[in-house]
């Protein structure tokens, strides 16, 4: 793999009303490369992803995509726009909007006011729509309301419409949550299959799956809003510090 | 006219055995002439002939003719009219003693039995404004040594602004024996006032007393004299008046600035009461109550129907038929405590309404913010015309209790008594709220409900009840707000409407969720207000900057001066 | 649900043959007489609210911000015509000064300037488009830049509408105070009593209505529909995926103040009068509710609402005028309680509202 | 929807057509146009009893030129887009021949059109600022001239140097405060005591006079101490055209502040005996007050009309009328007069035409009223007597001063030169 970082991280630190949600986090993301993220509930994960996405500012630290661009200046919309795409934990589709236009809504294009009156969409664009519907196996449900679909159909639906932007750096947030073990594992299968020619970060509980996508990947162990550890799955398993943090409660509370 | 005659003959009789016959006429009988003379002109002269008399049946007698006290009195016979007045409490049906006016004496029936008669059934004895000048001018000079400081200030003032050389020396010997010092004040005041229209080197010495005193009342007066002083050509003269003008002006700047204070202080109070009950149904429970206005008016017509109920009681026209509710006849200082018991009567009757609601509509709302907003107004309007076919669409009378009518004045600034009760009532409502929130398990409940309802609930909080009892305590303090504006607005179908808009600007500044910012914004609001007042003169120009003021403030913290994370506000 | 398109189809020619009867058949019905020139009058007000039930749609039912300032922007525009009207008084008002009554009476002697380019029409027009459009663009800017949203939106624009109507109050505004503006003669050189200037009026502004509706019924079939209604239904998703949903607030928020201006524009030469009370919040409140019971969120809507409840309204002010706020008041609180989806989703509720209202509505 | 769509329409449809029920013939319609809900409804319902009052004492007397008064009521309801439109259907649908109706100056601006378009006729009851004379509108009302300028001439009297003026903010206090300050300064009163601030245009000409509050307006702490102020020293009297609801606060103010009516009265233009069912009585005794009617007036004629509107209150049925403790006042009793007059109009000309009723009404009808006798005049408007009266603890005016046959100016502006 080559050291092209994509996503540069350092030192940054974030605390609401005096709880440190992070500290001093350090963290590079290499393109291409599919990382996990474990950690114990509060570890900081997903505020560690709002910090990415600019939902929230970190108080201090840097935070750059690919080698110049500062993601802290920038607001939500402007990050996707540069190909940061996010999965929620909780999946969040446009409920009252059909599987389909879900899709539209999320396909990569402009994203203008005036665009969004006046261009159609292409053929080609129903094309890769169709394809990305295949690819989730919700082809038959295109004209359901997203609101009405199953629990694990709507993660994939979410996967699909992070799909749909093509972005550069997928952030994944809990995608077996709520599947079968079968569901889940073709999940790994997919984000497997994207890692290269995507970035991705993914953020795990469920062991089983953590195994399945780091393969010889790189995993991240965070703990109490800063980095614990990093290293192979097997490493980090057998670190001590890991264990005693998070496997004795992950263990617990699964 | 055959009465009157009749009278005459009544009284010279009375004149000839009950009064010992004196060469001078006796201070009552001139009153009872002046009162029979048939012209103006007489009846002043009679009066003014009483000016120096010192006899303490002048006082009683002027004051109740001033204020329709004295009456005719035909005997049932019809044969012979009496000259009475009414004095002391009123009994059950209204009636009162009756004394002659002649002796002062209680009137007997033909048993010899004291009357008791009832003021509406007889005619008064008619006074227009100038006979009540020159009633006033008696009383006036008689109540430059009443025993009453109060009293003798006014009256010391009244003498001092008739600017009436003659009665220097009357002053002047006041002030002799005076001893209290708001009185001498007002005694150097007045002498020094009248001095203004004597001789120059008096004008000097008073214009230099008034600068010290910096009178403002005398204000005008100094700016005639100094401009008579001008035309006379006399420039140093003059210029005392004007060095008098301007220490007086800087006076005024004085009183202004800590006046504005204060009202601002007492504006933001009242702001504060009516908000804080709004605070809670909004702020907390994230209900967005447009009703609050309504529950305002309810507190209100509760403070009206139980000052009724201690008065003469009240109907009802309640939905076409009458509902009538006795009064306890109650009087004096028991009908004054009218108030005290309306304050947790209208909380508990907006608790109730309120609570009612609650229960009937807000609780199917709690997780569509902006359709409980529509409902409530919906409500209001129900309420409203409720209000109407109940109390009809006309205000409706709240008179003050006479311990919430009066002022202080210090040093010229006012000190309204309902403003002050309004200002400490707003501290002990928070002080209660606060104990309420933080110290009872209620409040307890509440806290922990209005932060996440569904843990609470699966932790085994009746959350269904503390809704209730919260929308309650909301809607109650604004019941109680009600009890208030009854002392300082007006009661109508519609009062509320007056307020709710300025209620939510006043939670929204403070920031949802948060009752120390209410407080905060309330009394914020209220200095601001008051200030752009003072400085613009303009009550509705203040007004609107002041919402000017309030969206740009919200530009800048969106969210109000304190951020509370709300589960209904922010998704 | 999954039969869109042809429900809007049907929805479309139906709409078509509304139309037709009141641009084309309603109006001959007036000029031979069978309508009368009363009912065609109270139509065309009707009409105007209609236009304005619609602009609260837009942005309440479709966007999910709950204006309370929408009768700010209808009176502007009513303003703004209102201006031009009083010019064309000429001397005919009570003075017979070339200036409008209240100026004379509050001392003035000449136009005020800001008042002297509204006897021409063009000008007026473009101001009733462009005043309250600037509004909306620099509050909406301000509002939606530092996020405020939900409530916050709603009792924003109710102080910013409460904070208008006080200054319109004022008489040194010199927009006619408390009176504002009465006593219209002429429009376009025609004269407003006339019975067919009145129809004219009415024709425009069924046709005015019709554009709105089908171009509003186009936008929502595009992209654009597709992230405002997103925006409604979870707008931290819709910035998530790269749309600045303040753009598009915005741009609702003017195309909404502009309808409503333009309705109100219409409004005022009908009903003959435009003072501040238009603008108070409790009006706004009113077109929410004919929103909310003609049944938000779509197009039909508002206008079946406003219609229905304003003819109600003529009727109940005549015929129970103690009762009119209880049957306002009640309805409403029927409407968000049993019917949330208003008039329009009543065939779909028939079967099912029984249960609705014996079982909790869940949220 | 398309179904609900089409009926929805047809049913507002028919709602709208609702139009003319059947013309009975040995009726007149009626009209009675007042705001019997919303902010209004305060003053005016009272208006809408004492007409329906009139018509039945007119009707059990045989009516007018034989046929009944078929009152057609309507609600304003505050709005005042709604008053046109009512105003349209009493004349277009229910083709009224008279209407009565109008509190506020906006409410008649915007039927005015309505009424001269129709060529209707409407009798307007309520104290005014003038500027204005319709030949669709018969003014019953106080012209200022009827009302401030007298109360100034007493106040004048009785030897009060200062003024201090203080109305809300609409045409009729703004009006009437212009023509009090022309007033004034013609009988010599210096600017500087002359209250409540001024707003001058470009050339400095006073185009404002006194202190303006919104409707409904609470607050009233900053402008009563300014009065405490102008008012220390010298003889000062207030000169309130503040309107109906914002009373209560200031005069509770006023109270609180020390202020009486012996230090500083105040005499207020708005404040009739029916207001003072809203008012704290006991807080306003000896203020001022100046109308063509008293309730206390003392005449036989009065008293009568006084019984008899109590009589009908009790025995009345129409719905929604308060029978507890009712008063009656001027705006009350210029309505009566006006429906009498509209009576003698028709009677003296034959026929409920309107041109021939106008015609009738310009030729000087007199009727005597509960309020004296008042008379017709060309320009529409009514000569009528003025009284002063100061308020008693019972909410009623003692009488102190008589003005007798006042004629009705609505011109008045520009007609006082300052000495």
């Amino acid at each position: 793999m080559n050291n092209k970082y994509m996503l540069t991280v350092e030192d940054v630190s974030k605390t609401y009303d005096g709880f440190k949600a992070i500290t001093d986090l350090t963290f590079y993301l290499f393109e291409g490369e599919l990382r996990t993220v474990i950690g114990p509930n509060g570890a900081g994960k997903s505020t560690f992803f709002d910090l990415i996405t600019g939902r929230a500012k970190p108080d201090k630290g840097k935070i750059e995509f690919g080698f110049d661009t500062d993601l802290t200046e920038l607001n939500e919309y402007e990050i996707n726009r540069l190909g940061v795409g996010r999965k929620f934990q909780t999946p969040s589709v446009f409920t009252e909007h059909t599987v389909f236009n879900n899709l539209v809504l999320s396909l990569k294009g402009s994203r203008g006011v005036f665009a969004s009156i006046f261009k159609r969409h292409s053929s080609t664009d129903r094309d890769r729509i169709d394809e990305l519907l295949k690819l989730i196996r919700l082809d038959g449900k295109r004209d359901w309301k997203a609101g009405q679909l199953a629990h694990g159909e709507k993660q994939w639906l979410e996967i699909g419409m992070l799909l749909a932007q093509d972005p550069k750096i997928l952030l994944v947030d809990e995608p077996a949550a709520g599947m079968t073990d079968e569901e889940t594992h073709r999940t790994g299968e997919l984000l497997i299959s994207l890692a290269g020619k995507h970035s991705i970060i993914v953020i795990e509980h469920d062991m089983t799956f953590v195994k399945q996508i780091a393969r010889d990947g790189q995993v991240t162990v965070l703990h109490q809003g800063s980095v614990l550890c990093e290293g192979k799955f097997d490493a980090v398993q057998s670190n001590p510090k890991v264990r005693e943090v998070y496997l004795g409660r992950g263990k617990s509370n699964k | 006219m055959r009465t009157l005659t009749r009278f005459f003959s009544i009284n010279l009789l009375f004149l000839a055995t009950l009064v010992c016959a004196s060469a001078a006429q006796a201070p009552r009988d001139t009153i009872i002439e002046a009162i029979l003379a048939k012209d103006k002109a007489r009846k002043i002269e009679l009066i003014g002939s009483l000016v120096g008399e010192s006899d303490e049946a002048i006082k009683p007698l002027l004051t109740a003719w001033k204020e329709d006290g004295l009456f005719v009195y035909q005997t049932p016979e019809g044969s012979v009219s009496i000259l009475v007045m009414l004095a002391g409490e009123k009994d059950a049906n209204d009636a009162q003693a009756a004394l002659r006016i002649d002796n002062g004496q209680p009137l007997l029936d033909a048993a010899g039995k004291p009357v008791h008669l009832v003021g509406g059934d007889l005619t008064a004895v008619e006074h227009d404004a100038e006979l009540r000048g020159a009633m006033k001018n008696v009383l006036d000079l008689l109540a430059l040594a009443t025993p009453d400081v109060v009293k003798r200030i006014q009256a010391i003032q009244a003498v001092g602004f008739s600017q009436d050389v003659e009665k220097i020396p009357a002053l002047e010997k006041r002030l002799a024996l005076e001893t209290d010092s708001g009185a001498r004040k007002s005694l150097r005041e007045a002498l020094a006032v009248t001095r203004l229209k004597a001789s120059d080197a008096d004008k000097l010495t008073a214009f230099n007393e008034l600068k010290d005193l910096h009178s403002l009342s005398s204000y005008d007066l100094i700016r005639t004299a100094m401009r008579d002083a001008e035309k006379a050509g006399k420039p140093e003269l003059a210029e005392a008046g004007a060095h008098a003008l301007k220490a007086i002006d800087l006076h005024r700047t004085k009183i202004n600035f800590f006046g504005t204070l204060f009202r601002g202080l007492s504006l933001g109070s009242i702001l504060l009461i009516v908000a804080i009950g709004l605070a809670i149904t909004f702020g907390l429970m994230g209900v967005i109550n447009m009703a609050h206005g309504e529950m305002i008016a309810v507190g209100a017509y509760t403070t009206y129907l139980v000052e009724n109920i201690f008065g003469t009681g009240i109907t009802i026209p309640f939905f076409g038929f009458s509902l009538p509710i006795p009064g306890i006849h109650a009087t004096g200082w028991f009908y004054q405590t009218y108030f005290m018991v309306a304050l947790p009567l209208s909380f508990l009757t907006a608790a109730l309404v309120g609570i009612a609601l609650e229960r009937s509509i807000i609780r199917f709302l709690y997780r569509r913010p902006l359709e409980s907003l529509l409902a409530t107004w919906g409500v209001s309007l129900l309420l409203q015309q409720a209000l109407k076919l109940m109390f009809g669409s006309n205000n409706v009378q709240v008179s003050s209790p006479s311990y919430l009518s009066g002022n202080w004045t210090i040093d010229d600034i006012t000190f309204g008594w309902n403003r002050i009760f309004v200002i400490g009532f707003a501290g002990l409502i928070v002080f209660g709220v606060w104990l309420i929130l933080t110290k009872t398990s209620l409040g307890l409940l509440i806290r922990s409900v209005m932060q996440n309802r569904n843990m609470a609930s699966c932790m085994g909080v009746r959350t269904e009840r503390v809704n209730m009892l919260t929308f309650g305590l909301g809607s109650g303090l604004a019941g109680l707000a009600g009890a208030f504006i009854s002392q300082i607005g007006n009661v109508g179908p519609s009062l509320g409407q007056n307020y709710i808009v300025d209620c939510f600007m006043t939670v929204v500044v403070g920031g949802v969720g948060n009752l120390a910012g209410t407080i905060y914004s309330a009394l914020g609001i209220g200095l601001v207000d008051q200030s752009l007042q003072q400085i613009l003169l303009n009550p509705v120009l203040g007004k609107i900057l002041v919402l000017v003021a309030i969206i740009l403030f919200l530009q800048w913290k969106p969210s109000g001066l304190f951020v509370t994370r709300s589960r209904n506000l922010d998704d | 649900m999954s039969s869109l398109s042809t429900r809007h189809k049907v929805e479309l020619i139906a709409a078509g043959f509304i139309s037709l009867f009141f641009i084309v058949i309603f109006p001959l019905l007036n000029a031979h007489g069978m309508v009368s020139d009363f009912t065609i009058n109270l139509w065309g007000k009707y009409l105007c609210y209609a236009l304005l039930a619609i602009s609260v749609d837009l942005l309440w039912g479709y966007t999910g911000l709950l204006s309370l300032g929408q009768a700010l922007f209808f009176s502007l525009g009513g303003y703004m015509m209102g201006m031009y009207l009083m010019r064309m008084i000429g001397d005919l008002g009570q003075y017979h000064k070339p200036i409008p009554d209240f100026l004379v009476f509050l001392g003035w002697t000449e136009l005020p300037k800001f008042w002297k380019p509204f006897s021409s029409f063009p000008f007026a027009f473009s101001l009733i488009l462009l005043l309250p459009g600037l509004l909306a663009l620099v509050f909406g800017f301000l509002a939606f830049r530092s996020r405020i949203k939900g409530v916050y939106f709603s009792i924003l624009t109710q102080a910013l509408t409460y904070g208008a109507s006080l200054m319109f109050f004022r008489n040194d505004m010199l927009m006619g105070g408390n009176n504002g503006f009465t006593d219209f003669k002429f429009i376009l050189g025609h004269d407003l009593r006339s019975a067919t200037t009145q129809r004219g009026l009415f024709i425009v502004t069924a046709i005015v209505l019709l554009l709105v509706y089908t171009s509003l019924r186009l936008l929502s079939h595009t992209k654009f529909g597709l992230v405002q209604r997103a925006i409604r239904d979870g707008e931290n998703r819709v910035l998530f995926s790269g749309y600045a949903t303040a753009h598009f607030k915005l741009f609702i928020f003017v195309i909404a103040a502009l309808i409503a201006s333009i309705g109100g524009a219409l409004y005022v030469p009908q009903v003959g009068i435009i003072n501040p009370s238009e603008m108070t919040p409790d009006k706004s409140l009113e077109a929410v509710v004919w929103c909310a019971v003609g049944g938000r969120g779509t197009l039909v809507g508002p206008i079946i609402g406003a219609i229905s409840i304003n003819s109600l309204k003529s009727w109940a002010s005549r015929a129970a005028p103690d009762y009119w706020l209880v049957i306002l008041g009640g309805l409403f609180v029927v409407v968000v309680l049993l019917l949330p989806g208003g008039i329009v989703s009543i065939p779909a509720r028939l079967k099912s509202l029984w249960q609705r209202v014996t079982r909790q509505p869940s949220a | 929807m398309l179904k609900v769509n089409q009926l929805m329409t047809a049913g507002a449809l028919a709602l709208g057509a609702l139009a003319s029920s059947v013309h009975a013939e040995d009726t007149v319609k009626v009209g009675v146009l007042h705001s019997l809900s919303g902010t209004m409804a305060i003053s005016e319902t009272s208006l809408r009893d004492v007409l329906l009052f009139t018509f039945d004492e007119i009707n059990a007397k045989g009516g007018v030129l034989g046929k009944k008064i078929e009152p057609v009521v309507v609600d304003g309801a505050s709005n005042w887009p709604l008053f046109a439109e009512k105003a349209k259907q009493l004349l277009e649908q229910d083709k009224v021949a008279v209407t009565f109706g109008c509190w506020t100056s906006v409410s008649r601006k915007s039927v005015l059109p309505v009424y001269e378009k129709n060529n209707g006729l409407l009798f307007y009851p309520v104290q005014y600022e003038g500027q204005e004379e319709s030949q669709n509108v018969f003014y019953t009302a106080e012209a200022v001239n009827q009302q401030a300028t007298p109360a100034i001439d007493y106040l004048l009297k009785q030897g009060y140097t200062k003024f201090y003026l203080i109305g809300t903010d609409y045409v009729y206090p703004q009006t009437t405060n212009l023509v009090l300050l022309e007033y004034l300064l013609s009988k010599g009163v210096a600017l500087e005591n002359i209250g409540g601030g001024f707003k001058k245009d470009d050339s400095g000409k006073i185009i404002s006079a006194g202190k303006y509050t919104p409707f409904g307006h609470t607050d009233y702490q900053q402008i009563v101490a300014e009065i405490k102020q102008f008012s220390a020293g010298g003889k000062t009297a207030v000169v309130s055209t503040l309107n109906g609801d914002t009373n209560v606060p200031f005069f509770k103010e006023y109270a609180a502040a020390g202020l009486t009516a012996d230090t500083a009265p105040v005499v207020s233009f708005s404040i009739s005996e029916d207001e003072f069912r809203g008012l704290p009585a006991k807080q306003l005794v000896g203020q001022l007050g100046c109308w063509t009617y008293f309730q206390s007036i003392k005449s036989p004629a009065n008293k009568a009309f006084v019984a008899r509107f109590k009589k009908w209150l009790k025995t009345t049925t129409v719905p929604g009328i308060v029978k507890e403790d009712r008063v009656t006042c001027s705006p009350m009793v210029l309505s009566y007069d006006g429906v009498y007059l509209w009576k003698a109009a028709v009677e003296k000309a034959g026929s409920f035409d309107v041109d021939k009723v106008r015609a009738a009404l310009k030729s000087g009808l007199s009727f005597d009223g509960p309020g004296g006798k008042v008379t017709t005049q060309p320009n529409m408007h009514l000569t009528k007597n003025v009284f002063i009266g100061e308020t008693t603890a019972k909410g009623q005016f003692k009488i102190l001063e008589e003005f007798k046959d006042v004629y009705g100016e609505p011109w008045l502006l520009g007609k006082f030169k300052a000495k």
